[in-house]
């Protein structure tokens, strides 16, 4: 997917191609760096949540619990399951990682800004393609395929279980995250990051007029991302570990940063498609209202794992394909009718 | 340059994963490779300029052969040990040789393409996702509703396939029941006709 | 000529009620107990004269106190074990008995099997009444096994008894302890009985009797096992083990013929060394009484064997290869079949000579008295009062004989006649109507012919024996061998009174002696004209099965596989196979099942107690030829012509009831033909030897190899000689005989007397056979070295 | 931690407190109004709040949970039943241990074994002991059935160690001879009841 960005970044003129190799760079090790983060936050918070201290001994306040981690993921030993199909079985994990950062190409996270010094302006996106929002969608999509594959090649009944449940339970809220985002999509007509973030400079967030596509894209967003109350994939009291019971070491460690990185787009989505995106607000600056949107929604994804208990398979399916999708399509009718008139 | 290179790679792996999925016996290999395809020839698209029909073939293929991963879970073993062998070298000749016939396409393809004149030539300052609407709603509309009857009836069709015994349950309904009794009785006439033999 | 049959009259008494049968003049316990009636008593042994230490055993008969151990059944006895005065008493008995007595139950070696503790229990003794200020006892060690702790010690006087009444060595007795004397309020305040009883417990102790420190006896540890508290232990076994962890294996003692029914109690050797390991051996005390060997020397077994497949294979090529198989007594009847087999099939001679001149005796034997084994048993004897015993060291070759012996004089009111080259001062000591004949040897024949003289009914004899016998005449008969006529004569008068039932006894020395055929001949006419029972006492260990089952050879030619034996190839349980190619490993007797035939004639079932993981001889039997998976399986097989039933091991009972009836086993069956008397020879005085004479004889407890083994028999291989002979020869002696010589220590035996002395043979490496050949006395040159 | 509260094994005085659950709807009524009920009830965010509470109250309101377990311990019961410890006679300092073996016969899991000598004082000597915590059930039957108060359940539940034989021998449970100032009487399980004086017999002594 190399070649989009060039391609892209050729019909971006006055961006020189350094400012989007740092801004590549800046996603794929900063958000790399967050995602791993992310776990020992997600821990923190969870454990408070529970009056619990949560990592306390590697590092102050157990920081460097994340470097502790890393070192065990990397030097654990990489065993691959004699009856697993070793091809498909390597190849899942990177497919999961790798579509996660992938999206984020597309993702706008700050507003445009000159490194100091030097005339290289970074972008704030990596690559503003005017279907932005569907690509990302599109990619997240397509990184489903890393829990699928990963469950089938194992050669393990929990990893197939695993699949399965990532089969229906993506497809599904596929649907459902489509039509929750088109009715913004009908309001801001562009498919693009940019123009979203710029239809809310002046107006309010959009999340005023579309409160309803809003939660509907929180619940899908849940579902997406893999997150308890929708983690049935790899729900331990059930399946073992679901699609990831026979990895270890790195190759788990990939699944985890792919997940992290999906939590971060779609807060990233939340952020600019209902949140007012990167604008300044008021006093406060623009990257520092999206990062702060972003953190806010992160922590509510570790919070509601903290409050709520996840769902049965089937209550599941009934939610997407009796709730959410007759109330995403009438918000879409709705939306439309309104614009018409 | 850049737009060659990219070319021709998504052209080879494309087809190369394609004939993965016609010959390999492997279901796993076959639909991955399936999938694969599919994204590849989304690069086309991204090549072309096109970036919503890009990505909706993303979307659309991707989720599209994610159904096939079910069928293909529920009918197969994918953990078995499958020996890739054929049966018939006609046919692996047969497509060799295609193959290669397709490569000389391709790489004539871009002297070809110099002389194809676009029927709907971007326009400067319309989206992808405008233009490809317009087409639709203008050229294309007949089929496009037709299209979309279809689907209709293809969903209902299905709803109703699947439906049909959507309100018989199996742990609750009289149905059951009668059906256990039927049994019961069943095994009561047998019992019966042993006492009376 | 048929078994001897001892008729007993059965009379009915009620015992509590129940209506039971007792033998007449037995004695009331005895009889309670025969019929499954409890009544209590500590110091009562089976065997053994009433000692009336205890006084538990009180019971009422026709309205009148008596106690059961030592009041006789009469018709139509009426006994009530418990009465309120009677259960008064036992409680403050017991309560005397506890008076003092340590409260170390935790760490006593006893360790629950304690009769105190049962009987305090038992009488519900609760709570105290009597006290004194106790002695300080010490505790010592009177021998190398003995270990005597008088605190613990309740003076029932058991271990006295049975050394004095069973055992005859009557090393042990009571003596004073210098104990507080009773407060004499106590004797208006207390039952009767308990005051007596008290009075003299806190007079008594144990101590050996030959007044110093340390006993005098054969170490037999029959005290140790009698002992109902833990005051008596084995040196080896204080504070070692609980009785309750350890498991027992009902076996047979693999070392005298007598085959003693014995436990081997196992447990796992050490927290480190979980292996099994025999910590003691006991015995049903009531029943059977044991030798020193068979209860301290069993640790014998081929430790650490695996199954060397080099080795193993070496020993298949040898017995193809040999012509011979040299083996001892040391074995069990189903392998004696199996080299029978091997004999059958492949043609090998079978060279055993400790049996060897044993079997040829059984068969002239046979062939004089048309009985096809001898009709004694030790149980039989038990129940004579003259016993005879000629041709055998009593003392040495055979214990359960020298018991039966001593037992008879102390029980049976009974009398005994001991013939020996060898004067032992042990036997006088049994009893004052025991004469004992220190004759030459090769004298034997008088032997018989003095006892003709004696006991045989002269109208049954033939006329040629009854000239014979009036040509020789009694006194110079006595004379020759010995004895002083007038004295013994005078003697005799009392011995013979009240005597109905006779008992002979022969050793070894009669089987291998040069008129054996004489000598057997002698035997029957004695038994035919005298109504003596005859027991013949087999070598050593299994000599009886082996003498029955094997057809043994004169002598070994060619390649000689040596079995426990010297050999070219050797098949060894004696652990010496280690890095030795020429030597397989095989089981020891503690470490395989299989059935043993007893000086009684008895086919008694003994059981693995340790683990052997190495080949057994069935495995290279079943490569040799067709053999059955389990050495076992050969057991039914054993041959019925010679008395052996087709029984298989499991079904054998390995059990003594309540009456003391041993039930292990089976009996040989005994046949009996009608022929007639045999004709015998005169006997030439003159083969009576002179001169330096040695005698092929074990010190006590020592039998073979395996006893020697074990780490609590000490009697070392040597010369034993009396106390005046040994001084004469100092401390090595060189002894010449005709075909070679030997270098061995002397050894001082204190009950030895005389000039003959005695060379052990248990050491199969000293081949001490070979120099002796079939006789056991031989005319050698005796130098100092 | 007082004994007297284990002690009472009167089962029904804690206060428990029973859980009283809702009827299930019987009439269609009542399933209409526990429909209404259960939709406008904000029970999805009252989860969200309870959480957030007590997070708030473990950040700033030092209501924090945890025990940091390495550095810190909770006390344990006094009849909590823990590896082995054997004790020694605080006058003299020798074992109490007397080699009488009840605990390796009452011992249901098979893991006590011990070897006895008979050492130079005449006296029963323990030579070896071993417990196999492999086995060990810690069902404290050893303990209860010491006559000698020797072999008792001590505190020690830290189970983890490089090798099994450190825990396992005599040395390692016996109270060290320098510390037997610091060796507590056991309080739990098997020791003697508060009122064994009254169940004493007294026995006649003339000295």
């Amino acid at each position: 997917m190399v070649s989009t960005i060039f391609l892209t970044a050729t019909a971006l003129p006055e961006v020189i191609w350094i400012g989007v190799i740092i801004k590549a760079v800046l996603i794929l090790a900063v958000i790399a760096a967050i995602a791993g983060f992310g776990t020992y936050i997600e821990r923190k918070i969870l454990a408070f949540m529970q009056r619990r201290l949560g990592p306390q001994h590697v590092g102050p306040f157990g920081l460097l619990q994340l470097a502790a981690d890393g070192i065990k993921l990397f030097t654990k030993e990489d065993i691959i399951p004699q009856h697993a199909n070793k091809f498909i079985f390597s190849i899942a994990p990177v497919i999961t990682a790798a579509t996660a950062f992938i999206a984020l190409a597309a993702v706008p996270v700050f507003p445009d800004f000159t490194i100091p010094f030097t005339d290289i302006l970074v972008p704030s996106i990596a690559s503003d393609i005017n279907v932005g929002i569907l690509f990302v969608l599109g990619m997240m999509a397509a990184g489903l395929y890393g829990p699928l594959l990963a469950g089938m090649s194992q050669g393990n009944k929990w990893g197939i279980i695993g699949s399965a449940r990532t089969a229906i339970q993506f497809l599904s809220y596929e649907v459902v995250t489509g039509l929750s985002v088109l009715a913004p999509i009908m309001m801001v007509g562009s498919l693009s990051f940019v123009d979203f973030n710029d239809y809310q400079t002046d107006g309010l967030w959009l999340v005023v007029y579309q409160p309803i596509a809003f939660v509907l894209f929180l619940i899908a967003g849940f579902a997406e991302t893999n997150r308890t109350p929708f983690d049935l994939l790899e729900h331990e009291a059930e399946i073992i570990s679901g699609y990831v019971t026979e990895y270890s070491g790195m190759r788990w460690g990939l699944f985890f940063i792919g997940e992290y990185a999906n939590m971060i787009t779609i807060g990233v989505i939340a952020s600019i498609v209902f949140l007012g995106g990167y604008n300044d607000f008021l006093f406060i600056p623009g990257w520092i209202m999206i990062i702060g949107k972003i953190a806010f929604s992160f922590f509510f994804m570790l919070w509601v794992r903290a409050a709520w208990p996840h769902v049965r398979p089937d209550q599941l399916m009934w939610l997407c394909w009796k709730v959410l999708m007759p109330l995403a399509v009438i918000n879409v009718l709705i939306t439309g009718l309104v614009i018409m008139i | 340059m850049y737009e060659t290179i990219a070319f021709y790679t998504f052209a080879i792996s494309t087809t190369i994963l394609f004939l993965i999925t016609v010959m390999s016996k492997n279901v796993l290999y076959a639909m991955t490779a399936l999938a694969s395809g599919m994204v590849m020839i989304s690069g086309f698209f991204f090549l072309l300029g096109a970036d919503f029909l890009g990505v909706v073939q993303l979307i659309v293929y991707v989720g599209a052969v994610m159904a096939l991963y079910g069928f293909a879970m529920m009918f197969f073993d994918a953990t078995r040990d499958i020996k890739e062998k054929h049966q018939n070298p006609a046919l692996v000749f047969l497509l060799g040789g295609l193959m290669a016939l397709m490569f000389v396409v391709i790489f004539s393809a871009p002297i070809i393409g110099d002389n194809v004149q676009a029927l709907y030539p971007i326009v400067e300052g319309v989206g992808n996702a405008q233009a490809v609407g317009m087409v639709l709603f203008t050229k294309y509309l007949v089929p496009f509703e037709v299209a979309a009857l279809m689907l209709l009836v293809a969903m209902i069709a299905g709803i109703i396939l699947a439906g049909k015994k959507m309100d018989y349950s199996l742990t609750t309904s009289e149905a059951a029941d009668e059906e256990i009794n039927v049994e019961e009785k069943l095994q009561a006439d047998i019992e019966r006709e042993k006492g009376e033999a | 000529m048929s078994e001897v049959q001892i008729v007993e009259n059965m009379v009915d008494i009620t015992i509590d009620g129940v209506v039971c049968k007792a033998k007449e003049g037995e004695y009331v316990l005895n009889a309670a107990r025969a019929n499954d009636i409890f009544i209590p008593a500590i110091c009562y042994l089976t065997r053994c004269s009433p000692t009336l230490a205890c006084r538990i055993c009180l019971v009422e008969v026709d309205g009148k106190q008596v106690y059961a151990c030592n009041s006789k059944v009469k018709e139509g006895m009426n006994i009530t074990v418990d009465t309120p005065d009677i259960l008064a008493e036992r409680r403050a008995m017991m309560e005397v008995y506890d008076v003092n007595h340590p409260l170390q139950c935790g760490v006593c070696d006893q360790s629950g099997e304690c009769e105190l503790q049962n009987y305090t229990l038992e009488l519900q003794v609760d709570s105290q009444s009597y006290s004194i200020p106790d002695t300080k006892r010490e505790t010592t060690n009177w021998s190398s096994v003995l270990h005597y702790d008088p605190g613990l010690c309740i003076v029932c006087e058991r271990c006295t008894t049975i050394c004095k009444d069973m055992i005859g060595d009557a090393a042990i007795t009571t003596a004073k302890r210098g104990g507080e004397a009773l407060d004499k309020s106590w004797k208006d305040n207390m039952p009767k009985d308990a005051y007596a009883m008290w009075n003299k417990l806190q007079k008594s102790v144990i101590a050996p009797s030959n007044g110093t420190g340390s006993t005098d006896c054969s170490d037999c540890g029959e005290c140790i096992s009698v002992c109902p508290v833990g005051a008596l232990v084995s040196r080896d076994f204080v504070y070692t083990s609980n009785a309750w962890d350890l498991k027992r294996i009902p076996a047979v003692s693999a070392h005298s013929s007598d085959g003693f029914a014995i436990y081997y109690e196992t447990k796992p050797a050490a927290i480190e060394d979980r292996r099994e390991k025999i910590f003691r051996v006991t015995n049903e005390w009531n029943f059977v009484s044991l030798d020193g060997a068979a209860r301290f020397g069993y640790d014998f077994e081929n430790q650490d064997v695996s199954k060397d497949e080099t080795a193993f294979k070496a020993a298949v090529e040898a017995m193809n290869k040999a012509e011979t198989i040299r083996f001892n007594s040391v074995i069990t009847n189903e392998e004696a079949l199996m080299l029978q087999t091997l004999k059958e099939k492949k043609g090998l001679k079978l060279y055993n000579p400790e049996v060897r001149p044993f079997q040829n005796f059984l068969k002239l034997y046979n062939e004089a008295s048309g009985a096809s084994l001898y009709n004694g048993t030790t149980d039989t004897a038990l129940k004579c009062n003259f016993v005879v015993s000629v041709g055998g060291a009593l003392r040495n070759d055979s214990p359960g004989m020298k018991y039966a012996f001593n037992n008879i004089q102390k029980m049976n009111k009974g009398a005994g006649l001991y013939f020996h080259p060898v004067a032992d001062k042990l036997i006088p000591t049994f009893g004052k109507t025991v004469e004992t004949f220190t004759h030459k040897a090769g004298l034997e024949e008088a032997t018989l012919y003095l006892l003709l003289e004696l006991f045989a009914d002269a109208d049954k004899l033939p006329s040629d024996v009854k000239d014979y016998l009036a040509e020789l005449g009694r006194d110079n008969l006595i004379n020759m061998l010995g004895g002083d006529a007038d004295a013994f004569n005078k003697n005799f008068e009392k011995m013979m009174k009240k005597k109905d039932s006779f008992v002979l006894m022969v050793g070894e020395d009669y089987y291998g002696h040069a008129k054996a055929e004489n000598l057997a001949k002698l035997i029957v006419l004695l038994e035919e004209t005298a109504g003596f029972q005859v027991v013949m006492n087999p070598p050593k260990a299994n000599a009886l099965g082996v003498a029955l089952i094997c057809d043994l050879d004169d002598e070994a030619t060619g390649y000689t596989v040596g079995y426990n034996e010297n050999g070219d190839f050797r098949l060894s349980a004696l652990g010496d196979a280690k890095g030795d190619s020429n030597v397989l490993d095989m089981p020891a007797m503690n470490q395989q099942e299989g059935t043993f035939t007893t000086l009684s004639k008895r086919v008694v079932p003994t059981n693995v107690a340790l683990e052997y993981n190495g080949y057994v001889l069935n495995d290279l039997m079943a490569e040799l030829m067709d053999a059955p998976r389990e050495t076992i399986e050969w057991t039914p097989h054993l041959p019925t012509d010679k008395g052996y039933q087709a029984m298989a091991f499991d079904d054998m009972l390995n059990t003594f009831d309540n009456a003391g009836r041993d039930n292990r086993g089976y009996l040989l069956n005994v046949t009996y033909d009608e022929v007639e008397l045999p004709k015998v020879d005169k006997f030439d005085e003159a083969d009576g030897l002179d001169g330096d004479i040695v005698y092929r004889c074990n010190p006590p407890r020592q039998f073979s190899d395996f006893s020697d083994k074990a780490h609590q028999i000490f009697e070392p291989f040597g010369l034993y000689a009396s106390e005046d002979r040994a001084k004469e020869l100092g401390e090595k002696a060189e002894i010449l005989f005709k075909n070679g010589k030997i270098t061995v220590d002397v050894i001082v035996d204190a009950k030895m007397e005389g000039d003959i002395v005695a060379l052990s043979d248990f050491k199969s490496a000293q081949n001490v056979y070979e120099l002796f050949g079939a006789s056991r006395y031989q005319k050698v040159t005796i130098r100092k070295a | 931690m007082s004994l007297e509260q284990f002690k009472n094994r009167n089962v029904g005085t804690q206060n428990y407190v029973k859980l009283d659950l809702d009827h299930s709807p019987t009439t269609g009524w009542c399933q209409f109004k526990q429909v209404v009920k259960r939709t406008f009830k904000p029970e999805l965010f009252v989860g969200l709040g309870v959480t957030f509470r007590e997070m708030v109250n473990a950040l700033f309101r030092g209501k924090m949970h945890t025990t940091q377990y390495p550095f810190e311990k909770l006390p344990i019961s006094p009849r909590y039943r823990a590896i082995h410890d054997m004790l020694r006679l605080l006058e003299s300092g020798n074992y109490r241990c007397i080699g009488c073996g009840l605990c390796e016969k009452i011992c249901i899991s098979d893991c006590i074994s011990m070897e006895t000598k008979y050492d130079e004082n005449q006296r029963k000597e323990v030579s070896e002991y071993t417990i196999n915590f492999g086995r060990c059930i810690f069902c404290g039957y050893c303990a209860e059935v010491c006559p000698e108060l020797a072999i008792v359940h001590g505190g020690r539940y830290e189970n983890a160690s490089e090798q099994r034989a450190s825990f396992s021998l005599f040395e390692d449970m016996l109270t060290p001879i320098d510390q037997l100032n610091l060796q507590q009487e056991y309080a739990g399980f098997g020791a003697i009841s508060p009122n064994a004086d009254e169940n004493v017999k007294s026995t006649p002594l003339a000295y």
